[in-house]
Formats: C-alpha cells, sequence, structure tokens
C-alpha cells in the first residue's frame, strides 16, 4: 500500500528575534523557496501545500494559511493547515508524507512557520480566562516544576541542564541560520545567569524568533532530480494523551514512551542508541536532553543525565544530539518541530554543514507540545527503507 | 484506492448559544458516534477541526481531546480548519495503510464573540483585515456579483432559504427551522444588500463526530457502510478582487477529482452558508434539477463553526446508510466568499 | 479579567477581551505601496505575466511566481466591480454612517481591491460606477490613509 | 544614502486588534466557582476510575466519561512540585519573585495550581504542608481569585515517594 517517500527539497530561514525585513508571506516564501531550489523544482510541480502553525494569536490572524494561499502557489491546489501545539512543525511533514505515502501525489510542499515578533509569545501562549486566576507563567512557567520534579527524582547533578545549554549554544555557532550565535558562551555565562523560573536560567532558555521552515517531499518515482541525495522517510510516529488527568506520569509521558516506540519497531530499529546516529530532539529547556533520552528509550529512567555529563550527545559523541543547536537557540514555536524534521533530514543527506555528523545513515527527528502531551517523530535514512 | 467508508455519525442540536463548554458539548456526540460504529477503541487515528478564534482562547483543541478519549495515548492530530479536512486527514492514512479505523470530530462555539467581526481576521493582515469588514458584507460582495452575472433575482435567494428551513423541520438538530413564505422573507430590510437576514446562516454552537473505518471492518461496523469513492480539496487566490466571485472554479475541479459527474447523483448536501453560494456551488458541481440538495436544512439552518462541513459529509452518509441515497456528493468550505472548497462522493455500494 | 460576573443560562459568564497592538512588519513590495500612499499615490505591481496586482502582492496569484520590479502609478479613480450596503457600520469599520463595501478596480489595474465606498445612500451604488479615494487628512503609510472612495463627480 | 530629509520608507505598520467576547464558564466550573463563593473547594469523582478532580471538567479525560459525583475538598493539601517566578508576565498580578506550586489537596488525585505566599520562597520545598488564604468572607466571590494563594502550615513535611505518583 504505503509508497515510499523522500525528502528532496529543505529550506529555512535566518531565525531571529524580529524579521523586520519580511511580511509574513516573505517569512514563508524564504524558506519554500530554499526548498524548491534545493529540490531543483518550481511551484508549477508542486501538487498540494501542508502549513503548520502554533496559535494563530501569535500573529493575530485566524487561518493564516488563508491569506498564505497565493505566497504558497496554492491556488488551484489542495492546502491543508495543521495545528498540534508545539509539535506542529513535526506533524505537518507527516501529514505531507502520508500525502505521498498514500499515493496521492507526487510532490508535496510542507512549510511551518511562526512570526512571534508581530506579539508576545508569553501574551499569546496564556491568554488569560476570565473567572481563572493565571499562576502559570508562560511556557517556562509550565515546565519549570516538571525540570525540578525530574532534578528530585534522578538526582542528577544541578549542571546538567547548563552543560546541555553551552552544547546547544556552541552547536548554534556551526548553523548559519541559527537566532543565538554566542561565540563569547562559557560554562561561568551559562551558570550565572539569572534564574528565570527556577530552576530554569535565562541562559537555558529558549529564544523566541522569527523563523519558517520548508520541505519538500516527494515520492520515489518523482526523487532523483536535486543536486543533494533524497533522505528517505523510514517511519513516522505521532501520540497524544490528554493535559492533566489523575495518575498521569508528566515527566516522562507515556504518550512519548509509546511514540517511539512505534517509531523504532516500524523503522525496524531494536537498539536505537546503537542504531540511530544522529538526533534532532525539541529541548526548549536544558534540562529536556536528559528527560527526554530516558522518553526516548536512549537511556534508562534516571540517568538521561549520564548522557549528557559523558559527552554523548555532543556533536562528536555517540549520539550527537541537537548538533544545529536547537530549539535552545531557534525557537519560532510552530516551525521548530520542523527544523527537527528537517536537520535529521539534512544530516542523512551530508548537508549540514559544518554541524554534520560524519556519515551519518539514521537520523531521528522529534517534536512535542501542549503540556508534554502531544509527539510527533520520524526516522529518516539515506538507505531506502 | 482503499475502500474507506463513514460507519457512524452524531451531531449535537446546534443552538444559538450553548451553556456546556466544548468538551460538555463534544462529549455526548463522541459516545454517541463511537457507540453507534460498534467498533471498539481505540481507534487506529483520530482528528479533529476547531479554531481558537472562535472563544478567544488558545489551544481549545487541546481540552476537547478530554473528550475523545486519549487514554492510553492515541495517535491523533488536529487542524486548524473545519472538520471535513480532518476527515480528509484521517482518509488519508487509512489510504496510506497506516489505520483502518479512525474518529474524526469538529466542534466551534460561536456564541461568546461577535462571530462576523472575528472572520475579519481571517483577511490580509496588511490591506483588508485593518478595515475591519465583517463576513456577512463580504458574503453580499460575493452575491451581488453572482445576481449580476447571472440575471437571478433576490427571490432566487429568498426561495433557497425557505427551500433550506423547510427540509430542517424534519432535522431535531437545526437551529432554524420552518414554514417562511418567500415573499414575506422579500419584504423584510437588506441585512447587507443584497442579503436579507434570511439569506445568511443562523450562529450557533455544536459540535459532531464520525467514524471511518476501511474494507471488512466497515462492512462488519455498518450494514449499508457510505462508502467514500472520491475525496478532493482546492484553495483559490485570497485576495477577493483577484478572483471571479461569481464562480467557483476550485469547487469544480474538486468535483471533477472526486469524480461527481461519474454517475447520478440523488442527494447533495453543499455547505453554503448564504443562499447564492447554493446556485454556485451547484452549478460548479454540475448538479441538476433532479437532485436533491440539502434534505437536513443545509448551513442556512445550523452553521456550527468547524463543524458544519463535517455535518455535511455525516448528513450525507446518513442517506446513504438509511436507504434514501444511493450516491450523494457532500461538500464543505472555509475561509472567506468560498476560498476552499472540499467535495467527498458517498456510495451505498 | 476584569468585569461582571453574569449568569447566562445557568452557567457563569463573565467578559473576556482578546487585544493585542499588532506591529507587522509589511516586507519589501507592501513597503512600497504604503509609502506611496502615505504621498497619496497608489501603485500597483506587475506580475512576470504582465497583470497589475492591486494592492501589489509578492507573489503571482495563480501561480506563486515572484512578482517583478515594475512598480506602476493606478487609480486614483477606478470601478466598483461589485458591492454591499451596509445600514448599521460596526465601531471599528471606516465609516460612521451608512456607506457601501466595494470592490475596485482602479484604472490601471487588472485585480480589484476593497474598500469602503461613502456614497450616502444605497441608491447611489451601483456595479460599474466610477469612485475615486477620499485621503485622510494625515497620511501615515497604512491601508487606512484612503479614508475611503466616494462616488467620482 | 540619499537626502536625509527624505522620509523613510515605510516598513512596519500598526494594526491593533480588539475582539469583546461573552466567556461562559460551562457546567462543571460554574459548579466549582459557586462553591468557591461559598468558601468550598468542590472536585468531581470519576464514576469510572474513582479519581477525584479538582478544578473540575466535567469529565475525567482519563476513562473519557462525564464526571457528576461532587466532592467536597480540604483546603489543605501538598506541595508536589514548584517553580520560583522571577520574570514579569503580562496575564500573572502577582509581585515577583513568586512561589508557583503544584498543590495536592487532601483528597484529589491531580495536583492544583496555585501560589504560596507567607515564607520565604528558599523554604518552598517539595512535601511541604500548604492552606488556602482566602479573601475576607464578605469579598468572597465565583471566581479563582477568592483563593489569594496558599501558606505555610506547622504540620510535617509529606515524604517525597508520596508525592512521586501525582508529580
Amino acid at each position: 500500500m504505503a509508497e515510499r517517500c523522500a525528502v528532496v527539497g529543505i529550506g529555512q530561514t535566518h531565525h531571529t528575534a524580529r524579521r523586520d525585513d519580511v511580511s509574513i508571506a516573505g517569512l514563508v516564501r524564504e524558506a519554500a523557496l530554499r526548498a524548491l531550489e534545493d529540490a531543483a523544482l518550481d511551484w508549477g510541480d508542486i501538487d498540494a501545500v501542508v502549513v503548520g502553525k502554533a496559535p494563530d494569536m501569535f500573529e493575530g490572524v485566524m487561518m493564516p494559511e488563508l491569506y498564505l494561499a497565493e505566497a504558497l502557489g496554492a491556488a488551484g491546489k489542495p492546502l491543508l493547515r495543521v495545528h498540534t501545539a508545539g509539535s506542529v512543525g513535526g506533524s505537518t511533514a507527516i501529514v505531507a508524507a502520508s500525502l505521498i505515502e498514500a499515493g496521492i501525489h507526487e510532490r508535496v510542499l510542507t512549510v511551518a512557520f511562526e512570526k512571534q515578533s508581530e506579539s508576545n509569545a508569553m501574551w499569546a501562549l496564556t491568554v488569560s480566562t476570565p473567572l481563572q486566576s493565571t499562576v502559570v507563567a508562560g511556557a517556562g512557567g509550565y515546565f519549570s516544576p516538571l525540570i525540578r520534579g525530574y532534578m528530585r527524582r534522578s538526582g542528577a547533578p544541578e549542571d546538567t541542564g547548563i552543560r546541555v545549554a553551552l552544547k546547544d549554544r556552541k552547536n548554534a555557532l556551526k548553523n548559519p541560520y541559527a537566532h543565538l550565535r554566542e561565540p563569547e558562551i562559557s560554562f561561568e555565562m551559562v551558570a550565572n545567569s539569572p534564574m528565570l523560573w527556577d530552576p530554569i536560567r535565562f541562559h537555558e532558555t529558549c529564544p523566541s524568533s522569527d523563523g519558517a521552515c520548508a520541505m519538500v517531499l516527494s515520492s520515489e518515482r518523482s526523487a532523483a532530480r536535486g543536486a543533494h541525495p533524497p533522505a528517505w522517510v523510514h517511519a513516522t510516529a505521532m501520540r497524544s494523551e490528554p493535559t492533566q488527568f489523575a495518575g498521569q506520569e508528566k515527566i516522562n509521558p507515556r504518550a512519548g514512551q509509546e511514540c517511539a516506540k512505534e517509531l523504532y519497531e516500524k523503522a525496524g530499529i531494536t537498539d536505537p542508541r546503537r542504531e540511530i546516529d544522529v538526533a534532532e530532539i525539541y529541548v526548549p529547556f536544558s534540562w529536556f536532553e536528559p528527560m527526554w533520552m530516558e522518553n526516548l528509550g536512549f537511556a534508562p529512567v534516571g540517568e538521561g543525565w549520564k548522557m549528557t555529563y559523558d559527552g554523548v550527545t555532543a556533536l562528536d559523541g555517540e549520539l550527537p544530539v541537537n548538533c544545529s543547536g536547537g530549539v535552545l537557540s531557534s525557537n519560532p514555536i510552530g516551525a521548530s518541530g520542523m527544523l527537527r524534521f528537517a536537520e535529521a533530514a539534512m544530516q542523512v543527506r551530508g548537508q549540514a554543514g559544518e554541524h554534520q555528523v560524519e556519515g551519518a545513515r539514521v537520523a531521528l527527528g522529534h517534536a512535542y507540545g501542549g503540556g508534554s502531551q502531544f509527539f510527533s517523530m520520524w526516522i529518516v535514512g539515506s538507505a531506502k527503507p | 484506492m482503499r475502500e474507506v467508508a463513514v460507519v457512524s455519525f452524531a451531531q449535537s442540536r446546534h443552538v444559538r448559544r450553548e451553556a456546556r463548554n466544548e468538551v460538555e458539548i463534544l462529549m455526548p456526540v463522541v459516545h454517541e458516534a463511537v457507540e453507534r460504529s460498534g467498533i471498539a477503541r481505540p481507534f487506529d487515528f483520530t482528528c479533529s477541526g476547531s479554531t481558537d478564534f472562535l472563544q478567544g482562547q488558545p489551544f481549545a483543541f487541546v481540552m476537547a481531546l478530554d473528550a475523545a478519549g486519549a487514554w492510553p495515548p492515541i495517535a491523533e492530530s488536529h487542524v486548524e480548519m473545519d472538520g471535513a479536512w480532518a476527515l480528509y486527514e484521517a482518509w488519508v492514512k487509512i489510504q496510506a495503510g497506516q489505520a483502518d479505523t479512525a474518529l474524526v470530530y469538529a466542534f466551534g462555539k460561536s456564541s461568546p464573540g461577535d462571530l462576523p467581526e472575528v472572520l475579519s481576521r481571517q483577511l490580509d493582515p496588511y490591506v483588508v483585515a485593518p478595515l475591519w469588514p465583517d463576513a456577512v458584507s463580504l458574503a453580499a460582495l460575493q452575491a451581488r456579483a453572482w445576481l449580476e452575472k447571472t440575471g437571478r433575482s433576490e427571490r432566487d435567494l429568498a426561495e433557497v432559504a425557505a427551500r433550506s428551513r423547510r427540509s430542517a423541520k424534519a432535522n431535531p438538530h437545526a437551529t432554524l427551522a420552518g414554514d417562511y413564505e418567500v415573499a414575506k422573507l422579500l419584504a423584510e430590510p437588506h441585512l447587507a444588500a443584497p442579503l436579507r437576514r434570511h439569506d445568511c446562516p443562523p450562529i450557533c454552537d455544536g459540535a459532531a463526530a464520525l467514524v471511518l473505518a476501511a474494507g471488512d471492518v466497515a462492512r462488519r461496523a455498518c450494514k449499508r457502510p457510505a462508502w467514500i469513492r472520491g475525496i478532493d480539496h482546492r484553495i483559490e487566490p485570497h485576495a477577493l478582487g483577484a478572483r471571479d466571485l461569481a464562480d467557483s472554479p476550485s469547487t469544480r475541479l474538486a468535483g471533477v477529482r472526486a469524480g461527481v459527474g461519474k454517475g447520478g447523483v440523488d442527494v447533495a448536501e453543499l455547505h453554503a452558508p448564504f443562499a447564492h453560494q447554493e446556485w454556485i456551488l451547484r452549478e460548479a458541481l454540475g448538479l441538476g434539477a433532479g437532485v436533491d440538495v440539502n434534505p437536513s436544512g443545509g448551513a442556512l439552518s445550523a452553521n456550527p463553526m468547524m463543524a458544519a462541513g463535517l455535518i455535511r459529509i455525516g448528513e450525507a452518509a446518513r442517506r446513504i446508510s438509511d436507504g434514501a441515497a444511493r450516491r450523494a456528493v457532500a461538500h464543505a468550505t472555509s475561509g472567506p466568499c468560498l476560498q476552499q472548497n472540499l467535495v467527498c462522493v458517498l456510495e451505498g455500494a | 479579567m476584569k468585569g461582571p460576573i453574569t449568569e447566562v443560562d445557568g452557567v457563569l459568564a463573565a467578559p473576556h477581551v482578546l487585544e493585542y497592538p499588532y506591529r507587522r512588519s509589511v516586507g519589501p513590495v507592501l513597503s512600497r505601496f504604503f509609502t506611496a500612499l502615505r504621498e497619496r499615490r497608489i501603485l500597483g505591481v506587475r506580475t512576470a505575466a504582465g497583470r497589475v496586482l492591486v494592492p501589489p502582492a509578492e507573489a503571482d496569484p495563480d501561480s506563486g511566481t515572484a512578482v517583478t520590479d515594475d512598480f506602476v502609478e493606478v487609480g486614483p479613480g477606478g470601478v466598483v466591480t461589485t458591492w454591499s450596503w451596509v445600514t448599521r457600520p460596526r465601531e471599528k469599520q471606516p465609516l460612521p454612517h451608512p456607506f457601501g463595501w466595494a470592490l475596485i478596480r482602479l484604472d490601471g489595474a487588472d485585480t480589484a481591491m476593497l474598500h469602503a465606498v461613502d456614497a450616502g445612500d444605497a441608491s447611489r451604488m451601483r456595479t460599474g460606477m466610477r469612485v475615486r479615494p477620499r485621503w485622510r487628512a494625515e497620511t501615515v503609510g497604512e491601508i487606512g490613509d484612503i479614508a475611503c472612495f466616494e462616488p467620482e463627480g | 544614502m540619499g537626502d536625509a530629509s527624505e522620509p523613510k520608507p515605510v516598513k512596519t505598520i500598526k494594526t491593533p486588534m480588539r475582539l469583546e467576547y461573552q466567556y461562559t464558564a460551562g457546567e462543571a466550573t460554574s459548579r466549582y466557582l459557586r462553591g468557591i463563593a461559598q468558601g468550598r473547594i468542590l472536585g468531581q469523582r470519576c464514576p469510572s476510575c474513582k479519581k477525584v478532580y479538582v478544578p473540575p471538567r466535567g469529565s475525567c479525560p482519563r476513562c473519557a466519561v462525564a464526571t457528576t459525583e461532587e466532592v467536597q475538598l480540604s483546603d489543605k493539601g501538598t506541595v508536589t512540585t514548584f517553580a520560583i517566578v522571577r520574570v514579569p508576565s503580562e496575564n500573572i498580578s502577582v509581585p515577583l519573585p513568586f512561589a508557583s506550586v503544584h498543590i495536592l489537596l487532601d483528597g484529589a488525585d491531580i495536583p492544583f495550581f496555585s501560589v504560596v505566599q507567607g515564607c520565604p520562597l528558599e523554604r518552598v520545598r517539595i512535601g511541604m504542608r500548604v492552606r488556602a488564604e482566602w479573601v475576607p468572607r464578605e469579598e468572597l466571590a465565583p471566581t479563582a481569585t477568592s483563593i489569594r494563594w496558599f501558606v505555610p502550615i506547622d504540620e510535617p513535611d509529606v515524604p517525597f515517594e508520596k508525592l512521586e505518583a501525582a508529580l
């Protein structure tokens, strides 16, 4: 039934706090045109468009894909708009991939974006509700208690988060598109940065970015046109669970565990730590690296921090994680998940430039959203599945 | 193409203003659709449609998950679109062989805000939205373009409204139903000329859910599954001044791709929130005078935003399953003045 | 949110306001358009296929292809291609009294733009009528610099 | 770069948005808030898994069933985890810094989000026992702000092992 799906074009914008030089249309076109160019294709070659972004309140445009129809060359074509909170960039890519896998289209353009500077992320994420009292301060306020719970439960050394942040910000120096490029970054700089939502420090927090990411996905028939070899989609998986219920495990959510399990099964992976060469995972606050290492089955529960500590997740480690600098270095929320998926594909296409992991053949892209409840993941490889 | 069918459908009673919140509206509807399908949870895939702007609160779909039954964790996705496109995404998953069953739901609570004003936030944010044109006024621009192009009259609009609300008398879920005299309707003042109030949809709150199943699973679940023989959707440019508003080329193309013309059509459920849009859609889909259009009363009788398109598919499927129709066409729309359209062809055998 | 708590249909209700002063960067194409509006001129942009889009857009609506650098002054007068009539304007709309919404194809343009027409009465509106912009006293470079259109002559 | 007096091209526009809504709380939240107006914290028990939700949402997301049985809960509870918030947020009126806490109320099965006041921030800890501090009786209203915050009480800490399930 399922056709093979290949990533044949990848594009992203330069991510920054304020892309004052472009409109929303210009931002998404910048990424889309780079993806088309990478695939050696033009607008007319695209059969359908799949758009993803997080809450519409960021830009104050309701269902902005309608306004973007022209900018995405979508007139006369099918256009879908996905929204699954923070995981949306990943789920958008998965919807696009399933259009190819189902044999419905030959080439699909998928784009995810956020232009957060049009408003204020803290405001848009926590619009107050009448009759309720707002005591959770944005995403940091929500996730910080979970991090404290992880620290307490695992007994991880207190500087684990600092080490993650330092690694990702150093990696970002090798990524020309990254938002935060801080050559002066050091352990002390991260450690001495102010606590925002104690235990999360300023330098352990993702920025608020404007940015977009786009990919051209193709059927096997139409795959061999671009200059770079395709990345083949080996498996995709999505899982969701409710926001809050009695007995819920918030630190190591079951939805994430089961999503990873299904993903590895579909991809024929039995030993993820050994078989996956590089991973791009959604780490908006430094401590989520060890938390997700456990959730994804790379480390036993309570021991994810050791991977950071032992340098396993470093660019030259056994399982390099977030070689692009990750969400900690660029966070246009709606696009962040797709950036993870795209960076994974760039690695197996040998396209990652200075942050390329030598000889990467199998890569994981991961995104999560909501209250650690929405998960989307894919495995891409240089070889056909 | 895999054989996929709608095997059950449920909807709330669509009322002007719901006291219940989205989860409270949605949960009984989801339960009903699931029970009617006879398919045991978990579904292989779940997909929903909604938009945050109706209530002015981000992440409404996140809480709605409470009603869906998401424990143990489920494979799930959400479109910020009408639920008809959620159905499309679920259909694609089944086509890709990644699912055999899917739960699809949609909900919209429009009563908290001024809906025609809220919908102005859909428009180009630089050159149109700052003028705050309301959705009714824009539909009226389209109505006039159609009237003047075709030489039809406002009576043709009132007749659609009267017929829709007469049909809705048999629909216990409708917001507006009853017998209206065309002459009396035409004596009313314009709301946004050339549209009168009766040419416009009621603003209401509601939800809908349905279950899709493939092949033998569908045959086991339902005596007479409503098989999806074709489904396609297309979008047009957003700029109203770059389109021919009197026509719907995206519906025409989607209709051709979905295979509307491959056989006779008994019933068509068209998502035409404004009376003139029914005429435009009929023409674009090539539906003749013999087609029973909107036996449910259509969106002119109940238009819960984000669910009304999915409801068209559910209503068409229901008529296949109960034997009233052999072949039906369902249509959903999104965006100002029919910018985006989906067409689905359903058959009983 | 502060505000009176009331009962509606047996449940508690309270006012909720979604409010933000969005600030938008407009990009190179609309920058030309808005800058010209500030000077009380209306610019369109030519697509590669030769059509003149007004308001200008970054892409050809038919194909997605980038527009050319050829900006052309259009109007200021134009023709109403379709219209509707508002009897009770909403607070944020361009005019406080009854007015027409219209798609207006400015002279030299191939697409029409949406704006308000201050015609006084619906009986003065018709498709094909000629209109011209009425400029706001102080222009700042936004669509509202055109206060509305009005019948020509 | 041309004449300095030449006006700069327009790069940005202001497009303020204001949409007014009449928010309705729904049935379960309305019942809960009416309880708050009487100084009572009302949860709901799931008929299937028997877990107690507070604030109640009218359903148990775990079982996907409606909840109707009302349970009055204590206004005392235990801090299961917390954050010390030191950055301003547009929608929060509590003065900085403050302790944003998850509290497992006695008799409830899901944590309740609130704020702890009345002790130095460095004393806020997992396992700490706290009690709701209500507004004065005559100011009670059907809004969550009728509970001003939580304050420490003189009871022994609850061991972490007993709280782990509620994290």
